[in-house]
């Protein structure tokens, strides 16, 4: 899964493949990272102490 | 309580996410599944140098030559030996499997036993050397005391080779005739032979190799008969010159399979079939004027075939058509190197002097006995020379009686051993009670027909001793076990290979050091010898059982201790047959039970895959049986789609199989090779001696058939018993 | 590049010959230390990396014919090298060697997933359902050439691969660059009794299974899947070839796929 | 007592009732756990499988609650992608059932291999060209959308919202919720696909194996487009199961309408798609490798042509038909018939290119494989059943999960307040609440 396992080929099939995996987990990971930086921030703003609406 | 709950939250799950930053769970993954990789209970091999040794096998009467890797001392792979002119590198499954018999701890018999439980409990205990010989020799001595030397037994698979030998002069120097060799088909060639040839002692062989065609009469050529490989390699050869395999058997065994032309004929029949090709033979005149000119009575035996077995006479009762026995006889005789071969499925029972005669007349009119690729009479080994003894009074007396099992008298004193006699003799007390039997490399308790009569004869008698290996049977039934090396532990020679032409002597080696507290023994037998009285020590001159076999060897000891077997392969033999055809044959006796009661006729199978001999089929054999044959723990009989449907029987399903002998349960598996009417069931099933990879798996067909005295040999000439089939 | 070393070993069975007799059987348990159970009766349970079949003409009584075929490990190589097994391994635990055309097994890489085995039309490949366990003193017969394998993992004939890098060893110690063909024999080849089985070098001419191949009887099984295997039979029965393969009634036997 | 942690102004059943519910469904938990250790510790001769019948009842158990749990990846991207906002009202739900049906899935898988503890050799030691290696990346990934998407729902409980960083997370995923939904969607097209790949790229077995476009064998199209059509039906059906025995309307039926509608065409253009694809393998693609379709569905005890029968025509084409007519769809035995065929017929599509494709013989010399699961297959298969009843049940009675609830059914307020008060208002029939049953 990563280009130092030794059954790792730089070929089209592994850049297709293990592209496509690590662009959705960086999407996943980006997103969470943003959601969670900006909740550290929000909470340090004092937001969410009252019960707002949210939905 | 709010505070404390939002904690212990924060403290979970900043826990989780904690450790899961850390290197600890990755660590541990890694480790779990390197430890999955190794896991302590999957055992792991000792490396070290390898090393091959040869030897001979001698599991079966094959005498292949093996070769046998180790490494450093311990062997683990059993191959044929290239060198050895029998199996040419060839080697069969139970060779293969022969470590297993070695190693196999749970049928190993480790160090001498006395019986402490019921017989057949199994319960024994240990005993060391020197009481197991001192016992041996005070019942062995109390028995000459009382003046019945007569009255020990031996039984043995061979005769032949040095240790038998050392067995059967130390039975003559006790004073017993009874030394009984378990049965094989060539005692009926043998009788046969003698009949027509007026040669005694001759040893019957084929010439496979130089055949262009076998007609074989219900030998399972494929399944074990004769030396296994050789003939492997015979059927291969004869593939290749496009030669021809004809094979009369009421079932598609492997050779039937195998052959170029099946002929399915009525089980018990083989030998009218074999008459009726003579009667084809010397009608088209198409006989070997040649040979049959030198022999002498061919006018009394064409009238007696051509009277009896002219083939449209004879169609029916076999099921094989006029015309196809017409046209087989032809091609036989027209071939230019054809055999005719009997002895049934892997050869074990001698079968009916009739059936051998019959084979012997159609090699002796198409002429090929003595010749090449024909059936060939060569002499026994002769290289025992050991210095004449003196018997005592006791042993002398002893001598005088008749042997017990009726043989070499009386009405079969051209037969050598009847051990088909042995139980009834036991049971029925003939002229004198067995007080004592001793059992090298046989297990009759096993291999006899008519288990249940057997296991009763051996109840009678006070005495029984086994010089097993292994747990068998007949060691289960014994009083004392001196158990033997096995035959990767220690020295034998091997003075021929069963049906082969050439002179042989191989010699087994040890391989690897007795593993367990053995003897051979040849080794016992001369330490008994030496304790009993001085005039059976005085026929035993030899410290021990490897003196005794150099000796006996003499020069040639140098050329098989570096090969592991001598031969003669330029030997050819004697040109000249004084050959006489009868005039008129005993029909073979009618197989036991009632037509009207037992509807099918029972004939028992043999496979090369399932060893019905002594030795029970070691593990990586018995798992290539196939599940036609062993289901769980059932056995599996073969009956024609037809039979089943009259039965109302199902494929694989439970049924009850009877006879007069007794009653089984077995499943049925349906298939077309076999004939209507014909139940097929496997042998070197159903042992309760051995360990749990083979006992209680299957039934021994030996509970179920019984056996029948053949009116002129005396020998076993049954190939099947009446049945009946039954759903469960 | 290609290596001007490359092979492709295969095998050559001539069906004619075989007896059924079991011998390459054992002579591969022995060889591979492949593990027993009390019960193998249940032969969908029953590893037999060399397994003989046995199957009929269909014809009643009398007229029935009995074929056997022992079966190894066909190493497939596809097109490519793309055969059934290697291809979906997720773990790259089974590979097919371009320089010998054999697929290989990683034991301890497999992770027991078992889609190569629903992958192999042949059922070659075999499970460890159980931990292989040796009767008293037996384990002293495994060989330490061939690693036992552990419970929940594939195994399979590797053509007996351990005995080509015994032979590579010995002939580069000799300072020979390739093993001779009679240096690398599988186990089962050797122990056939009845010499059915060749084994060698499926494109070296000189190798006796490049001329067997030709054979006007040889076929493979199931070619027509297109999984290219390197094993072939020759039989002389008609019925034995086209049952190593699967025809349309209207198809006469041995039609070849296009491609 | 837990009334502190139930949602405002909706009503639950009482303490001890929900507790009988849970210790009934925890009592079938315990036998599939106690199994699945049986397996883990003695392995997979624990099971009836053989070498012949590798791929089981397992595996026919993940390819089917992935092809049921596909609502929440098709609900997600109908509401994210194509903006239908209406289904706000079921999205959750469906979030809920796919989290189960995944965990669920990835559980099976870790029970199903021979060596568990080297599962993760999968990710490690990829083969990029194994469906299998596809579908465990995409699977995994997708399940991480997948709790990522049920996480804001669990903070949204009355207790944890109160928590300021919760609240804020919970606010802020819900803003970034359609990148999630829309890599979600994309984790499902591949993986749902991949799973059809399994069977459709075994090229030695020619009642699985299919041709395609590039690596997909068109099983890998069929079975995305079959768990996009079928999903949304099992998610109406566990609603429907849901609503009977809460004894409350929980869903607005436009939203159940709108969802039936699309499901009904996807499924109606599925089955074309499906049929053709059917006809082309029997007519050309199997012939082509010696085969008379006839003969997958002769000759043996089990598998015979009503298995195709039962797949396309009575549980694909007839709910399809249902689906697609308004009047089907307002019926209300028409349409639970119709979900429910639709359920049955996605799972038999993934039975039959597991098992059946297990059980053909290809030499033609070998037989058919046949096989029938042991006690121990068979709880852990239904491990995840009870593992989904105790997880909906919790959820629904601590989470928001029905926007629509409060609104269905109003509560007067001094009930609302009444916190340990006894309800007697639910009828929730303990022993028959089963509802996320998948067979």
């Amino acid at each position: 899964m990563f280009p130092f396992n030794f059954e790792w080929i730089w070929d089209i099939s592994h850049l297709v493949f293990m592209g496509g995996l690590w662009y959705a987990l960086g999407i996943i990971g980006t997103g969470m990272g943003y959601c969670i930086i900006k909740t550290i921030s929000d909470t340090a703003q004092g937001k969410g102490a009252h019960h707002d609406e949210h939905h | 309580m709010k505070i404390d709950r939002r904690s212990f939250l924060a403290f979970g799950v900043g826990g989780a996410v904690g450790t899961a930053i850390t290197p600890l769970p990755w660590k541990l993954m890694d480790d779990s599944s390197i430890w999955s990789q190794n896991w302590p209970w999957t055992p792991v091999p000792l490396d070290g140098a390898i090393n091959y040794q040869p030897s001979v096998c001698t599991l079966c009467k094959g005498g292949c030559g093996i070769n046998v890797r180790k490494i450093d001392d311990r062997p683990v792979k059993i191959e044929g030996l290239k060198a050895n002119p029998i199996n040419k590198g060839g080697i069969c499954l139970l060779g293969l499997s022969g470590l297993q018999l070695l190693y196999g701890e749970d049928n190993r018999v480790k160090s001498p036993l006395k019986r402490v439980g019921k017989r057949g409990s199994g319960k024994f205990k240990k005993i060391s050397w020197q009481q197991a010989i001192t016992e041996m020799v005070e019942k062995l001595g109390a028995i000459r005391l009382k003046a019945q030397s007569h009255t020990l037994a031996c039984i043995s698979e061979t005769e032949l080779g040095t240790t038998a030998s050392l067995i059967g002069r130390f039975m003559t120097a006790f004073g017993s005739k009874n030394y009984i060799r378990t049965p094989s088909f060539l005692d009926s060639l043998e009788a046969a032979i003698l009949k027509t040839t007026g040669t005694s002692a001759a040893q019957v062989a084929f010439d496979f190799e130089n055949s262009d065609y076998i007609l074989s009469f219900g030998s399972g050529l494929l399944e074990g008969w004769g030396s296994p490989v050789r003939m492997f390699m015979a059927n291969s050869a004869l593939e290749d010159k496009k030669g021809t395999l004809a094979q009369a058997e009421p079932r598609l065994s492997n050779t039937a399979a195998k052959a170029d032309k099946w002929l399915p004929v009525n089980p018990g029949t083989e030998a009218d079939l074999a008459f009726s090709m003579c009667a084809v033979i010397i009608q088209k005149a198409l006989y070997n004027t040649n040979f049959t000119a030198a022999a002498t009575g061919l006018e009394g035996f064409k009238s007696f075939v051509t009277a009896n077995y002219a083939p449209e006479k004879i169609a029916k009762s076999t099921g094989i058509k006029a015309e196809v026995i017409t046209r087989i006889a032809t091609s036989f005789a027209k071939a230019k190197n054809p055999v005719a071969v009997c002895g049934k499925g892997s050869g074990d029972t001698p079968g009916s002097l009739k059936e051998s005669l019959a084979i012997v007349c159609l090699n002796a009119l198409v002429g090929n006995i003595n010749k090449k690729g024909g059936l060939w009479l060569t002499s026994e080994p002769d290289y025992i020379k050991w210095p004449e003894f003196i018997n005592d009074d006791a042993s002398t007396a002893g001598l005088q009686k008749n042997r017990i099992d009726s043989a070499q008298s009386g009405k079969y004193k051209d037969t050598r051993f009847l051990l088909n006699n042995f139980a009834d003799a036991v049971l029925d007390d003939y002229e004198y009670p067995v007080n004592a039997l001793m059992v090298y490399r046989a297990n009759p308790m096993y291999t006899m027909p008519d288990s249940e009569k057997v296991k009763k004869a051996f109840e009678k008698i006070p005495f029984v001793m086994s010089f097993s290996s292994y747990m068998d049977e007949t060691a289960l039934y014994s009083d004392l076990i001196l158990p033997d090396h096995v035959f990767l532990e220690r020295y034998e020679d091997i003075p021929f290979a069963s049906g082969y032409t050439k002179p042989y002597i191989g010699l087994a080696r040890p391989v690897v050091d007795p593993l367990f507290d053995t003897m051979n023994t040849g080794d016992v037998i001369i330490q008994i010898a030496k304790r009993i009285s001085n005039s059976i020590a005085g026929a035993f001159p030899w410290k021990d059982y490897e003196t005794c076999l150099k000796e006996t060897l003499g020069s040639m000891w140098a050329q098989l201790e570096s090969q592991g077997f001598m031969t003669d392969q330029s030997y050819t033999p004697p040109s000249t047959v004084n050959f006489t055809f009868p005039d008129k044959i005993a029909d073979a006796p009618a197989i036991e039970g009632d037509r009207g009661k037992y509807l099918l006729t029972l004939v028992p199978v043999d496979s090369i895959r399932i060893n019905c001999g002594y030795i029970a089929n070691p593990p990586f054999a018995t798992k290539t049986v196939d599940d036609t044959v062993l289901f769980e723990n059932d056995i599996l009989v073969e009956i024609n789609p037809a039979t089943a449907k009259s039965l109302g029987l199902r494929d694989r399903k439970k049924a009850v199989l009877e006879t007069p002998k007794g009653k089984a349960s077995v499943r049925v598996f349906i298939t077309d090779g076999i004939m209507p009417g014909v139940v097929g069931m496997p042998k070197g099933l159903g042992h309760f001696g051995y360990d749990s990879y083979i006992a209680d798996k299957g039934v021994n067909v030996n509970a179920l058939i019984g056996s029948l005295e053949d009116p002129e040999t005396g020998l076993d000439a049954a190939w099947g018993i009446r049945a009946k089939l039954s759903p469960a | 590049m290609k290596d001007f070393h490359e092979k492709k070993y295969g095998m050559v069975i001539d069906l004619d010959k075989c007896t059924g007799c079991g011998s390459c059987m054992v002579a591969c348990m022995s060889e591979n230390n492949v593990p027993f159970k009390e019960d193998e009766t249940k032969k969908r349970l029953s590893i037999t990396w060399m397994k003989v079949y046995k199957f009929t003409n269909g014809k009643s009584f009398p007229e029935t014919e009995v074929c056997y075929l022992p079966r190894p490990c066909m190493h497939c190589e596809g097109h490519g090298g793309h055969s059934p097994c290697v291809s979906v391994c997720p773990a790259t635990a089974t590979d097919y060697s371009t320089e010998t055309g054999i697929v290989s097994q990683i034991y301890t890489r497999c992770f027991g997933c078992r889609y190569c085995m629903g992958a192999c039309p042949y059922h070659a490949r075999y499970f460890n359902w159980w931990d292989p366990v040796w009767p008293k003193g037996m384990e002293k017969q495994l060989s330490p050439n061939v690693s036992p394998r552990m419970r929940g993992i594939v195994e399979k004939c590797s053509f007996c691969y351990h005995r080509l890098q015994l032979a590579k060893e010995k002939a580069y110690s000799e300072g020979r660059r390739e093993v001779r063909e009679n240096e690398y024999q599988t186990s089962c080849t050797q122990g056939c009794p009845a010499g059915a089985i060749t084994f060698g070098d499926l494109i070296n001419p000189k190798h006796e299974v490049y001329k067997l191949k030709k054979d006007q009887n040889a076929f493979r099984l199931l070619e027509r899947l297109g999984t290219n295997p390197k094993v072939y039979y020759i039989s002389s029965r008609e019925w034995v070839r086209r049952a190593g393969d699967n025809y349309l009634a209207h198809e006469k036997t041995g039609k070849k796929q296009n491609h | 007592m837990d009334s502190a942690l139930i949602p405002v102004g909706v009503k639950r059943c009482s303490f001890p009732k929900f507790m009988l519910l849970l210790g009934a469904a925890g009592a079938v938990l315990a036998w599939g756990v106690f199994a699945m250790l049986l397996i883990w510790i003695k392995g997979l001769n624990q099971t009836n499988m053989n070498d012949y019948y590798g791929f089981a009842i397992w595996i026919w158990a993940d390819l089917a609650v992935i092809a049921i749990g596909g609502g929440a990846f098709f609900s997600g991207f109908l509401k994210y992608i194509v903006g239908k906002d209406e289904l706000k009202n079921i999205i959750n739900y469906a979030v809920l059932l796919g989290f189960i049906c995944y965990s669920s899935a990835l559980l099976i898988l870790a029970i199903d291999i021979g060596q568990p503890l080297r599962g993760w050799f999968i990710f490690w030691h990829a083969n990029v060209h194994s469906m299998l290696t596809e579908v465990a990346f995409c699977l995994t990934c997708y399940f991480i959308v997948l709790t990522i998407e049920y996480l804001p729902l669990v903070l949204e409980n009355r207790k944890l919202d109160k928590i300021p960083f919760f609240h804020n997370l919970t606010h802020n995923m819900h803003e970034t919720m359609a990148v999630f939904a829309a890599t979600g969607a994309f984790l499902s097209f591949f993986h749902q696909g991949s799973l059809g790949g399994v069977a459709g790229v075994l090229f030695g077995r020619p009642f699985a194996f299919r041709e395609g476009v590039l690596i997909w064998p068109w099983t890998f199209f069929l079975f995305t487009w079959s768990a996009a059509a079928f999903g949304p039906c099992f998610t109406i059906l566990a609603t429907k199961i849901l609503e009977k025995v809460t004894g409350k309307t929980l869903v607005k039926f436009n939203v159940i309408d709108l969802l039936a509608r699309i499901s009904g065409w996807m499924m109606l253009t599925y089955m074309i798609a499906k049929i053709a694809d059917t006809a082309y393998w029997a007519f050309v693609l199997a012939p082509s490798k010696g085969f008379d379709v006839g003969f997958f569905y002769t000759n043996n005890e089990f598998y015979g042509w009503w298995i195709l029968i039962l797949e396309l025509v009575i549980c694909g084409i007839v709910p399809a038909l249902i689906l697609v007519t308004k009047k089907g769809r307002a019926s209300k035995t028409a349409l639970t018939t119709a979900v429910v065929l639709a359920v049955i017929g996605v799972c038999l599509n993934r039975w039959v290119m597991v098992l059946q494709v297990m059980a053909v013989p290809v030499m033609s010399f070998d037989t058919w494989a046949t096989y029938c699961p042991s006690w121990q297959e068979v709880a852990t298969t239904i491990l995840p059943v009870a593992y989904a009843v105790i997880l909906i049940a919790i959820s629904y009675r601590y989470l928001p999960i029905f926007p629509q609830e409060a609104e269905l059914n109003p509560i007067a307020p001094e009930e609302a307040l009444a916190d340990e008060q006894e309800s007697t208002e639910e009828t929730a029939d303990v022993a028959g609440a089963e509802p996320a049953a998948q067979t």
